[in-house]
């Protein structure tokens, strides 16, 4: 049977779900609405004007006009790379599926503008890989990246991974009765695929989609790349210019237009909540086997065709990235006599920066993901039993600091923190304004795959468990979270793996010895050193693959459909 | 004894101050953070908000924005003793900021072209349309500085950018995106800082940097120290440390042309005489950002 | 201690009425059965009593507490109320193993790893699960699904067991072997069973009291004896049993037995005095003798065999579809005699 | 034209055999029931000729098409067999209205909108689901659920319907009224049925033959008659009916039926001739009569209520268990007297 409790449950519950809302809403909300009070008070009075006078410029409404196109088309380009390869991943026969998924997950790793940069580098005169190959197009020949359609397209390349791991979780929850149930009907191919699986998998679908668009509406790496020389500014570089300017309203125009952005994102998460209120989808609890399907003769051509995917928008910029990162100086061919690890020598093994970075990068990552899983859980969980207003309210809300151009947040987060209320002490400088600061950043990319998912379970797992007299802290552990365990892996795999490389957040908020890998490349770069940047990018990607082959040793210990390259 | 330190000098340099600094004045820690000037400024102005600012010194890119700084009343006056040996242009008359270096901003182009640029005219011709990139004022404050001090030209002036636009010149990002656009060739010809020009065609890249006979525009990493500085006795020590000989034998250890008079200039720069330097003024700049930057957007689309 | 005390209790979906106006009381250590039809809100009234549901209307008592009240708005959570629950669609967790599933219970109420692991054993080998101990859920047929959620309501020693349709998918063999398991286990806890089932027969077999609902409300709720042969009245007779209801006319009071006119025949029938003035007449198999010289002429309509015996539809003179069993195999369109023997009259409104 | 004909299917999982050496032939438009107990291979055997898995052995034809053979590994889709099938977990799409969920395999064989419409009326009307039709399955009592399974599986118009216990959490009028659907069905499409149950009673009143299953073996495919009163073996005469199989000594023909020894008594049985010497005998409720008169003494051991009449098991003073049906309530501990008449009698190995 499926239905939600609405009054029942216990009183204790209800006080859990008040004490971690409170938390939750501390830790996202507050820094949004510290920034909204700079965009609506004037001088220690509240006023319009100035958000008036900001939304009624032409520049403010052009870019948001951009925004929309680009995160829009953007998600859609990430929505059908993402979901082919979900799909096939996680319910066919293919081979080599570890190598497809990491593959798949490298956008992910690398930082938004060193995507940017290694697919101007192999797309315009310079490349390094033209040049070898010694197609590269004449000098003064336009980049054609330098375009909407590009910006398009790399947002979407960049944001597959997140459609991709959030949907093959949604993807193994489907029994296999009901898609066989479609096919004796006598459904065939795309069609069972169309009218069944994929409204099945709706909510992890809607999940994916929705981060996806904030995702990239918030990103800031890419468009700046690819935008501004274009003349073409969205929401985050109109920010980013604002920024630059020299008047003393900067910062309240910066919360205006940060506000906007957060609208844009609330209003689309409303969308997808309105379209998704009817179903009820109590798949995850099904004693059904999950779905699988052999491709059979397909199976070598399917093969081709995802590599070949794989090759042209992955592997290539990967390599355009190698071969700056060995050539010694920018903008050299890459020959054998050309070929220096000097580079790789000197950011990994003479710049003290490095090591301290992966060291803070990696424990601020794993922190927030370890930390973001013991709040979204739980929280998740009482939200999807008890649907009180504020918890309503709360979740449409919660992509704020995600969607917010990470520089936003982290001034943001320095309004918030730099003075503890009734102390004298301060967070700001150490590393903990920057945990804080992803831990309200990556709040949605954790709790979104979870609700989906536990969206999808069957309220009769949990209450087979309370009838068996489990309290809710067993139930937790023992049937929600072993069952929402592919969703929550994907969720914390999509944090670590933001954070890791994460650059605008904490650009602002770093200090001496709280530097971040993003950090350290992006000013590798930003002074010159690109080919450092490139080498210190590889190594980042390098170091998860280390982390992916020692999960895989783990495997046999998590339970199953947490590892995504596994079916 | 210690002061906080906000630069935007490349890493390596900051270093170098900083590390100059210390020997020359034992006793005094030096907490520096750099980042690029919007950067810094966003914190900076974050920080200010909250009513904590946490710096003492500043060491930033442009006399504009310390110009704007010092009309809100959050830099504090300073008579440095050095000062003399500097041209008056190069400091506030009241003392609120010191430039340290100049930076200057001229042509660059990739060696595989087949004519060199040799002024900033030479940009209109016909013949290099849709091949010319540039930094863009909307987004770099050095950028602003140079469109001030052409367009305040009055040989150039509007009309200048306006043929620019009309050769379909790209206003590139910032500086590094605009040196690397003429390096890989995708826009052979450009307007960039010196030294990025001078140091990458040191280490091989394909570009020649030329300083026009029109003169060429410079910004000049001015130091100030804040009017909520905790240590403002350090401050000035750092202060008079930067204009002194020695610390201006650093700035010219690092490659850039140093503000004091009287020292050389790098490698691979012409004699400091032979630089045509062309007349700024920062509180006017100041006054006309927004309008510049309007028309600057209106002229070249920027949408 | 676990009487089970129902005030009033109802409870709409939307709208929609599931369960309405249901004031009863469960003795303690009863077996009770829910009979009735598909959708009557069996369920409804099951997961109200283990708690999973908050009743909208009326209160709730389990042994000395109040368990719910719509009108305070209270409702003590399933996992402090102590009370088995086996789910119609099973619920079993599918990423524990079969052990793991019946053991779980256990677990919980912190039971010592031996005694788990014998408890385990003895529940799993009571069911007949013992070979697909280490199975996943997934890897089972739908009947040994079933057992094991039976499996892992019986480990655990709750006050009242609540039972949904716990057999349905068991086969006739191993449906006695579970009845035999349910009676044991009742014999040993004591515990109060309220169990619901769609099959009359086991109803019968193994309950104290059965409930009779329909749309929402108890139509009668009473011994099995007491249900077959004295039905309340017509929804009752019609559905317990393959019972004909028929009007019945002229009702005289002969003796101690009612006499009345049946379809046209005078017949003695039976009927609760204190019940006042009767309507109709519940005709059963068992009331209707074949024979030749049967006053009731019927035509055969569709003969079915029964295992055994045949079960015969036919249709009197007079319209009325009555149902009689034979041993012989008559044919479809035979002419029957039948006599009607002492038939259960009730008023009907 | 859809015969089925099985040749030595077999099926394996992961090493263990869920079925083993099928081979069978169902005619073209007969009622199949499959029986056996809980894990014998029903579902596993119905899947396999729906598609859903693809036989470890052996090869499986429908009408004039090989449909699956394992030597060459062909398995033709279940999208392209044109059957159909009503899931034991029932499989409703979820996110799919109740309307939906039955017009959808109308809509997939492209027909018009007013007839999908008129069809789909049809349907759930035929299985009382008009006032459901709206809701979404999770809003569905579990019957409910059940119908729409049905009601989805009978709206198109297969060439064979496989229903693996399509009853069996329905209530005994609503089943009888489904079973009145089915045979219009079957006898409107002339469409192959194959029906699994653990009903015997269902099995009997609808199939035409039935095969009983165990272990993955088909024991006896016969008619309900047949198998009922002549079994084949032990398996099959204790699985179908409440069966007593006790052994015979002395066996000696005389006349038409065999005379033997049967616990003591010496008593005429029935059996196959042309299957070779007797061993046992099924002795069913209808082999004895209480008669104070019998031969056989036995004591009850339990009476079970069973709607107008008791079941009673004895135990005779030889210790084998036997099960008799009378109308008068008995006491737990009463001495009986029952005499056998012409029991059916087999050889077993
Ligand atoms: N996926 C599987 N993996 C391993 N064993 C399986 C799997 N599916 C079924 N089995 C086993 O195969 C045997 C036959 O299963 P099947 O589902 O055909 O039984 P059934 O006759 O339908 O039983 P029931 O009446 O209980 O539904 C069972 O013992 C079952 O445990
Ligand atoms: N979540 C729900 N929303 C709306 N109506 C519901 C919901 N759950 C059940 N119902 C309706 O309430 C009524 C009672 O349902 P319930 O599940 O108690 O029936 P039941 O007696 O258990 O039937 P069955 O024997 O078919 O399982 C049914 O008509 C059903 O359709
Ligand atoms: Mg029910
Ligand atoms: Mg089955």
């Amino acid at each position: 049977m499926s239905r939600t409790l609405q009054n029942g449950g216990s009183r204790t519950e209800a006080r859990l779900l008040s004490a971690i809302l409170i938390v939750a809403i501390c830790l996202t909300l507050a820094p949004v609405l510290r920034l909204f009070v700079e965009g609506v008070i004037d001088q220690g009075s509240p006023s319009l004007t100035l958000m008036r006078e900001v939304l009624s410029q032409t520049s403010t409404l052009s870019a948001l006009k951009h925004s929309l196109v680009t995160a829009g088309l953007g998600t859609v380009v990430s929505l059908v790379f993402g979901c082919a390869f979900a799909f096939l991943v996680a319910l066919t026969d293919l081979r080599a599926k570890a190598a497809l998924v990491f593959c798949l997950m490298i956008p992910m790793m690398i930082p938004p503008q060193i995507t940017a940069l290694s697919w101007t580098q192999i797309m315009g005169p310079s490349s390094v890989l033209l040049k070898t190959l010694g197609i590269a197009p004449p000098l003064g020949s336009p980049q054609p990246l330098y375009s909407p359609q590009g910006i398009i397209l790399l947002l979407g390349i960049q944001h597959m991974s997140i459609i991709f791991l959030t949907l093959r979780a949604g993807l193994r929850s489907i029994p296999q009765d009901v898609v066989e149930a479609a096919r004796i009907s006598g459904a065939k191919g795309l069609r069972t695929w169309w009218q069944v699986v994929v409204p099945l998998t709706l909510p992890s679908l809607a999940a994916g989609t929705a981060i996806t668009f904030v995702t990239a509406l918030g990103n800031f790496g890419i468009p700046a790349m690819l935008g501004i020389p274009a003349g073409y500014a969205t929401l985050p570089t109109l920010v980013y210019q604002k920024l630059a300017g020299m008047g003393t309203t900067v910062l309240a125009e910066v919360s205006v237009l940060a506000m906007l952005i957060g609208a844009v994102a609330v209003s689309g998460i409303l969308v997808q909540r309105y379209f998704q209120s009817r179903q009820k989808l109590h798949l995850v609890g099904s004693a059904s086997r999950p779905l699988a399907l052999p491709l059979g003769a397909a199976r070598l051509p399917v093969e081709i065709a995802l590599w070949g995917v794989v090759c042209v928008i992955l592997v290539l910029p990967m390599f355009g990235l190698l071969a700056t990162s060995l050539v010694p100086a920018y903008g050299m061919p890459l020959r054998l006599d050309t070929v220096t690890f000097s580079l790789w020598h000197e950011v990994l093994f003479r710049q003290p920066a490095t090591a301290r970075a992966f060291v803070n990068s990696f424990g601020l990552a794993s922190g927030a993901a370890l930390a973001l899983m013991v709040i979204c859980l739980p929280l998740a969980w009482l939200m999807e039993r008890r649907k009180t207003r504020l918890a309503r309210i709360f979740d449409s809300l919660l992509d704020l600091p995600y969607a917010l151009p990470g520089v936003v947040l982290s001034i943001a987060m320095i309004l918030l923190l730099i003075n503890l209320p009734f102390t004298e002490a301060t967070l700001y400088g150490t590393i903990w304004i920057i945990f804080l600061a992803y831990v309200a950043r990556f709040f949605a990319v954790m709790f979104r795959p979870i609700q989906a998912s536990l969206k999808q379970l069957d309220p009769a797992m949990d209450e087979a468990a309370q009838s068996v007299g489990a309290s809710f802290r067993r139930r937790l552990r023992d049937v929600i979270l072993p069952l929402s365990a592919p969703a929550a892996a994907a969720g914390a795999i999509l944090v670590f793996l933001t954070a890791f490389n994460e650059l605008t957040v904490s650009a602002l908020l770093w200090s001496s010895g709280t530097e971040t890998l993003g950090v350290v490349i992006f000013n590798l770069d930003d002074s010159g050193e690109t080919g450092m940047a490139s080498a210190l990018a590889m190594t980042i990607v390098f170091v998860v693959m280390a982390l992916m082959a020692l999960i895989q040793l783990l495997s046999r210990r998590f339970p199953k459909g947490v590892v995504p390259w596994q079916t | 004894d210690s002061i906080t330190l906000y630069t935007s000098q490349p890493n390596a340099d900051a270093q170098k101050t900083v590390d100059a600094f210390i020997a020359a004045n034992p006793g005094t820690e030096v907490e520096w953070v750099r980042d690029g000037t919007t950067k810094l400024m966003a914190r900076l102005r974050a920080e200010i908000e909250a009513g904590n600012p946490q710096p003492d010194v500043l060491l930033i890119a442009d006399t504009v924005t310390l110009e704007g700084m010092a009309q809100e009343g959050l830099l504090s006056a300073y008579k440095s003793p050095e000062a003399a040996s500097y041209d008056a242009a190069l400091h506030s008359p009241e003392g609120y900021y010191y430039s340290t270096k100049l930076i200057t901003t001229g042509l660059v182009y990739n060696t595989g072209v087949e004519t060199a640029p040799t002024s900033w005219g030479d940009l209109s011709d016909a013949s290099i349309k849709g091949q010319i990139a540039m930094p863009s004022p909307l987004y770099s404050g050095a950028a602003l500085i140079h469109l001030a001090t052409l367009t305040g030209d009055a040989s150039l002036g509007w009309g200048y950018y306006e043929g620019l636009a009309e050769n379909d010149a790209r206003a590139q990002g910032g500086n590094g995106g605009t040196f690397k656009a003429v390096a890989s060739g995708e826009k052979p010809y450009g307007m960039v800082v010196d030294f990025l020009a001078i140091r990458n065609k040191a280490e091989g890249s394909p570009v020649e940097f030329v300083f026009p006979k029109e003169g060429v525009s410079y910004v000049t990493e001015p130091v100030a120290i804040m009017s909520s500085a905790k240590n403002v006795e350090g401050a000035q020590k750092f202060v008079d440390f930067l204009l002194s000989e020695d610390g201006q034998d650093l700035v010219l250890d690092m490659g850039y042309i140093p503000a004091r008079d009287g020292m050389g200039v790098p490698e691979g720069f012409p004699a400091r005489e032979d630089i045509k330097l062309m007349a700024f003024d920062p509180a006017e700049a100041l006054k006309n950002a927004e309008a510049n930057k309007a028309k600057f957007a209106e002229l070249f689309g920027a949408e | 201690m676990a009487d089970i005390d129902l005030s009033s209790v109802g409870k709409t979906f939307s709208g929609a009425p599931a369960l309405q106006d249901i004031t009863t009381r469960f003795e303690d250590g009863e077996f009770i059965a829910l009979l009735g039809p598909s959708g009557c809100g069996k369920t409804t009234l099951l997961r109200i009593l283990a708690g999973f549901e908050a009743p909208s209307t009326g209160r709730l008592r389990i042994g000395p507490r109040e368990m719910a009240n719509a009108e305070a708005g209270t409702n003590l959570p399933p996992e402090e109320r102590n009370i088995g629950f086996v789910f119609q669609s099973y619920a079993l967790w599918p990423h524990m193993s079969v052990r793991r599933n019946v053991s779980y219970p256990l677990e919980i109420r912190r039971f010592s790893k031996a005694e788990i692991a014998r408890q385990t054993d003895a529940a799993l080998a009571s069911t007949g699960l013992a070979d697909y101990a280490d199975r996943m859920p997934s890897e089972l047929s739908g009947g040994q699904r079933q057992r094991v959620a039976l499996a892992r309501c019986l480990v655990s020693d709750p006050c009242a067991v609540l039972l949904d349709e716990p057999l349905a998918n068991l086969d006739v063999a191993l449906r006695a072997s579970m009845q035999g398991v349910f009676t044991d286990f009742h014999s040993r806890t004591g515990a109060t069973m309220v169990y619901v089932t769609h099959d009359q027969a086991e109803a019968m077999a193994m309950a104290d009291r059965i409930a009779v609902m329909d749309q929402g409300r108890i139509q009668q709720f009473d011994t099995p004896q007491n249900l077959y042969e004295r039905p309340k009245n017509r929804f009752v007779a019609e559905f317990v049993g393959r019972g004909t209801v028929v009007p019945v006319q002229s009702v005289e009071s002969g003796g101690d037995a009612l006499q009345a006119q049946v379809l046209g025949a005078k017949v003695a029938v039976q009927s609760a005095p204190e019940k006042g003035p009767v309507s109709h007449v519940c005709l059963r198999p068992e009331n209707l003798t074949i024979a030749e010289t049967g006053d009731l002429r019927s035509k055969v309509t569709r003969v079915t065999y029964m295992g055994g015996k045949y079960m015969l539809e036919t249709v009197t003179d007079c319209g009325a579809r009555l149902f009689a069993e034979t041993r012989a195999r008559l044919e479809v369109g035979a002419q029957l005699g039948l006599t009607i023997t002492l038939p259960w009259a009730f008023s009907e409104d």
